[in-house]
């Protein structure tokens, strides 16, 4: 066990999968000789040579169609794009082909891909290096997305994306590569060396995709969540008192719907919270799911805690964010309907 | 300085739109092309420097003269039996063609799409290649398959979608996947699968292997982004890769002024990637021979990727849902200068005292009974209209392992009768 | 009034606003001398000549690039993108541009393109021409989405997208081009003549974007829908004697949220239906909406009748697409429930 | 023949990973460049057909010699009055450029991105375009605007998101949009107005108008799809445009290898596409106006589009983000066998008698209170952390009017107190 923060546990995920396995091989913009803009690759083109560790030219569309390419043959390439919002050239990409390689061709060919990108805003970043795409790749048949929430998960989810046989998109808090922020801006930072999550094996070990991490328990109202927000939401249930069960739900899709609905069933009551805009958001999918498969457990309307239907507006950054304090109005509206 | 205008003093712009030559009613004009007598172009060593190939692009290489001889530095001097199977291959695609036409015509399938006039595209390079080399074909390279002698009743049944379609009735007909032959996933996206190519010959250079990847794409699709990503990666990491453009001068009603050609050719791409380009007589079989065999040795030595263009016609509708009188003249195939591949290649092995119209004749029979044949067994698996497998198959191969929500979906579906 | 089927109408919305709008101008593949693969350009070029309708290359993101150049420029550019399938190299330069750029710009700049594609299954197109990708662009702050279900509001919605100062994506159900397709696959097909909604004016008239359409009102249950499943929908209700009232959405975002809210808070329940597969789809944002909005006047689940979250798979066109028989059992199942 | 195969013989394939010529703790290395000296290229006439100029974009065109001396068929022959202002121009960049980033470190601001050593490119070329043809830049030609007296106090506002920031706060420091300016709104993406510009072009040449446009890239971009979108569009359509690719090296840390330029130039990517590529000393101010303006004459009598790559050196990190100690040599930008811009241009200026050191400092002195004046200004509106407008205005210019949802949701913001 080590203490990582976020970046070191990504990092030493990469590492321990260059190791293990001679057809991992990692390309993304800046991730070679310089480590990453963000610094996940730091050092391993170092350890491990340029062959399995390299820049790739300013083509977000190229380098996952390069990657899909090399899947094909029989590698496991893990490519970044630098921030998520500039993931969409590359959207044809996944959608028309790593998607669907698998399915049309009967299992000839497939493309075992990750495809890393940091996410979510909270870092000043403006319109384009906050957004929160993840919703329009779980419309997509065949692509699996995940989003962890701390430095333990993150390794191991990156491991099994990995090691996965089917595309993946792989979505870091970029928020939370530091610390577990909880939404609090005018607070000091926090950092992973005082959290549980911090504490990380060295070595190889997966946590399964599709499964949800209960990272609350509680019995009065279902949080559902996942990334930064899973920290948002417990600094918030924290403070208000009420007895919040807290879903992170780690793998965006396929959802792990038996964790979701077995919690719903007893509390009653939902608010979903994300940092991605509301309309036709993944919290959309989750409601109408719920709505559906718990219709007679629903004791109130299913609340959903979003960015606004606006691009990330850089100055009005708190504004914009779903704080603690939207969080906690939200379930208390919930708790009194 | 800035802010100092003239513009009372200039003259308006006016926006230019590209028009092919002749539109229905007018006569085929292909009198703006200059096409150079076979065997001129001077054939450069497989290592030579991309900076000393600039030009190479401009011009045209061809083996076959007007009167069927081979000539110049690009005769690849193949035996005549290599050419009697090459002549063999092409036929035997034409014939295919020619009967699922009538058989979509008959109701039997529902699309299809011809190679006619581009038989030695396909065909040739398949030669030029070794089996084991990766092709990411567009959906006009049929001849890729057949000159690999992948069975043509397998091909039929995907074009039946019928019980032994491999691809479960899940893809149009015609966008095959032989992974067995080197022949990747089709699919409807044009150009998708060119980056692909690359990306795969990246990852044979990575793993020390000796297969080398060929990609196609048609002078429409070139105008896609794809088309750039992979000629930049290529160049980049040097893939062995050859990168093939098919200019059969349309792209469904579109003449190849729209993707650009008008203002330089296809091949010329390759300049500013520092690639050597080649153009290529795409009718010519021993041109196109020569040309893939010449980029092949290139990149099989370390030397990166060729784009080559093969500059053809498409002799055909675009596909089943398309009449082309509507937008070219409708003889214009027929004053394509530069001739029929299969023609050509007969007229050639003829030359040699190789082959005859009655050794042509009976070909054309026996392939047209062998394709009958193929077709016979195929339809004793079903057609259009038979269902190719269980349709809760289509729930599979979405994902690796069937997740919670399509088994639930599956049931769904079941339970509805479906 | 003139009968026409939905290519004609949107070709008479065209021309209409070419011959008034000197700024309108049209390209895309094959759209000129030869009038487009559906042929809803046709005689387009011939009338109003190629400056103002031409070939553009095969290349979406650059035919929506080019577009938005324009819009910058004063121009109000009409393009179409050959199948709806086709519309994801052009994903980017519609989301972080096109719909952001009035924004980022606070108004200095804008971009009223019209992005016209044809969309949906029903045509045996096979996995890449059978798609309907609405809910990612009903994801998306800035854009407009808008599917018609029938010619008159066709040409009244097409004139009134290229009039409007927002980009619009414009998703034409190409199975109805030539008919209002019932989902009865197996009898005979109809036709746009002998339907009141195919008596379309010669001239110039507008259907305002936002503005959803009860096409059958009714007391028992809401049915929402759009595109091709509106008729599946009417034959489906028409045949079962369900008293349901159906709402052809038009225009999926922003959402016509008084007449979808009014219809469910009369009938407490609800059935969505649409082709596009389930997971992540616009019936999920609907649903969302009316469950919260509604809780207290729903009697039942919201039930959606979708797409399978699987590829359109070619030769089980039928068991994909989501025909009278799902629609009728769901119906059911809500009034059962 | 398919299927016969010698991969026994072969040796295996290696995958090319491009590296620059030195990283941190090695000397910097030039010595691959071959710069010829200035006025060896010759200025063809800018009705030339491209075909023509198929060299061209290898060559690098130079005015200014070693000794500051303007020489050749390319020198512009601008009157001093001229080359003094853009001097200032270029020095009132610079000095924005250095007070923006020291105010960054005293926190007023989150960001910043410099010029630093490409002041001539945005300067110069402003000064060769008329002020109301339209550009598309990226996010290093502040030039412009400081060339086309835009007043600096309105970007220091937006850098600082206060009060005046015209663009409400919605964006980050430095992505500018002046309309008025013939100045395209940026964006954080990098490269997707490239085609924009096209489309620009193409309208204007729609409506018979006489004013073009102009874009800039760079080197690292030019791999995206956008960049091939514009060159295809321009190229077909000869939209009026002038299309840059500023090669200043680096991308981030990533040298320009990886965009394929140690394969090929940059402007010879023009070959292709049947456009001319000139490749100008992007320090040399009299050779990038001189290329600009051939381009824009070109341009302006419907010869449609040239692409220009400006060949310079990023002499600043990338941005205030960016440490490049990290993966260049430190004192790499010293080393730049082109020199700098400002020092170029002001010793050529001496060098004619019309300008002097003193001159020359004190006018630097001048511009660093001119700067100092506007921030103060800007200041008394606001910087970092003061609210640049209502809130309420996030939810405006979403669409053109605010739509129902979003007026719903400026409620719910209001009543949530924030
Ligand atoms: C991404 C995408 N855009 C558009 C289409 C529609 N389409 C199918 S074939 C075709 C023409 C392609 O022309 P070309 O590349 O010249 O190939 P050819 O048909 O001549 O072999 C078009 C536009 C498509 N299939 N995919
Ligand atoms: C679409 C997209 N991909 C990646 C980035 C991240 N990024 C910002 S600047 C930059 C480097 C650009 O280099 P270059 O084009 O050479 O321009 P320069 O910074 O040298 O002026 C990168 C990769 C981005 N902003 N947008
Ligand atoms: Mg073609
Ligand atoms: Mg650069």
């Amino acid at each position: 066990m080590t203490a990582m923060n976020m970046v070191q546990a990504l990092n030493s995920a990469m590492d321990v999968m260059l190791e293990r396995d001679p057809t991992v091989l990692i390309f993304g913009e800046d991730v070679g000789y310089f480590g990453g803009v963000f610094r996940c690759t730091a050092g391993l083109q170092q350890k491990h040579g340029k062959r399995r560790v390299f820049d790739a030219p300013i083509a977000e569309g190229g380098i996952v169609a390069a990657a899909i390419g090399m899947g094909a043959y029989g590698l496991r390439p893990v490519v970044e794009i630098q921030f998520a919002d500039y993931i969409l050239p590359a959207f044809d990409q996944l959608v028309s082909e790593a998607s669907r390689l698998r399915y049309r061709s009967a299992g000839e060919f497939w493309a075992p891909i990750t495809v890393r990108a940091p996410c979510g805003g909270g870092i000043h970043g403006g319109q384009t290096h906050s957004q929160s795409p993840e919703a329009i790749f779980t419309h997509i048949s065949g692509l699996k997305t995940v989003m962890p929430s701390n430095p333990y998960d993150a390794k191991g989810l990156l491991i099994a994306a990995i090691e996965d046989n089917d595309p993946v998109v792989f979505l870091e808090p970029k928020r939370l590569y530091n610390g577990p922020f909880d939404g609090h801006h005018d607070r000091p930072l926090q950092s992973w060396s005082a959290h549980p999550a911090g504490e990380v094996p060295d070595d190889y070990y997966r946590i399964e995709l599709g499964q949800a991490a209960i990272v609350r328990p509680g019995a009065q109202v279902t949080v559902l969540t996942y990334g930064t927000m899973v920290h948002v939401c417990l600094a918030t249930v924290d403070a208000c008192g009420i007895d919040a069960e807290i879903i992170d739900l780690r793998t965006l899709f396929p959802l792990d719907i038996d964790t979701i609905t077995a919690s719903l069933r007893k509390t009653g009551r939902c608010v979903i919270a994300h940092e991605a805009s509301r309309a036709s958001g993944l919290g959309a999918e989750l409601a109408a799911q719920l709505q559906q498969r718990c219709f007679y457990s629903l004791e109130a309307p299913i609340e959903r805690v979003t960015g606004w239907d606006t691009p990330y507006p850089h100055a009005f950054e708190w504004q914009y964010f779903p704080g603690p304090g939207r969080v906690e109005r939200a379930l208390k509206r919930v708790m009194e309907a | 300085m800035p802010g100092h205008s003239t513009r009372g003093l200039q003259a308006p712009l006016q926006l230019h739109i590209p028009e092919p030559s002749a539109r229905p009613g007018e006569a085929p004009d292909f009198s703006g092309l200059v096409i150079l007598p076979a065997g001129t172009v001077a054939r450069p060593d497989v290592h030579a420097p991309a900076a000393a190939l600039r030009e190479l692009p401009f011009q045209l290489i061809r083996v076959l003269d007007d009167d069927g001889h081979a000539v110049g530095d690009w005769n690849p001097h193949l035996p005549a039996e290599t050419l009697r199977a090459g002549l063999r291959a092409m036929m035997l695609t034409r014939a295919l063609d020619e009967r699922m036409v009538r058989l979509q015509r008959q109701g039997k399938t529902s699309f299809y799409i011809k190679s006619s006039g581009e038989e030695a595209i396909g065909v040739a390079q398949a030669f030029a290649l070794q089996r084991d080399d990766m092709c990411f074909p567009s959906y006009r390279q049929q001849g890729l398959l057949i000159a690999r002698d992948w069975p043509i009743v397998d091909l039929i049944c995907q074009i039946f979608n019928n019980r032994k379609d491999r691809l479960k009735g899940r893809q149009l007909p015609i966008l095959y996947s032989c992974r067995e032959a080197g022949f990747y996933s089709l699919s409807g996206n044009v150009g998708t699968r060119f980056p692909h190519a690359v990306g795969w010959a990246m990852a044979s250079a990575y793993s020390g292997d000796t297969r080398i990847a060929a990609a196609w794409i048609g002078d429409g699709t070139s105008a896609e982004g794809d088309f750039h990503y992979a000629l930049t990666f290529a160049s980049v990491y040097r893939a062995p890769v050859i990168l093939n453009v098919v200019n059969n001068q349309w792209a469904i009603s579109t003449f190849q002024g729209i993707a650009g050609g008008d203002e330089a050719t296809f091949a010329s791409r390759a300049v500013g990637y520092g690639l050597p380009g080649l153009r290529v007589d795409g009718n010519d079989f021993l041109a196109v021979y020569a040309a893939t065999r010449w980029a092949a040795e290139r990149a099989r030595s370390n030397g990166g990727a060729t784009l080559i263009e093969l500059y053809t016609y498409r002799a055909a509708a675009h596909s089943t849902s398309d009449d082309p009188s509507k937008y070219r003249p409708q003889d214009e195939a027929a004053h394509w200068p530069l001739g029929d591949p299969v023609e050509r290649l007969k007229q050639h092995l003829i030359g040699l005292g190789a082959w005859s119209e009655e050794r042509h004749a009976a070909l054309a029979e026996t392939l047209d009974e062998e394709v009958r044949a193929a077709v016979r067994e195929a339809e004793s698996h079903g057609t259009l209209g038979t269902p190719p497998a269980d349709p809760e198959t289509m729930f599979d191969d979405v994902f690796e392992h069937v997740p919670w929500h399509l088994r639930e979906q599956r049931d769904e579906m079941k339970a509805e009768g479906l």
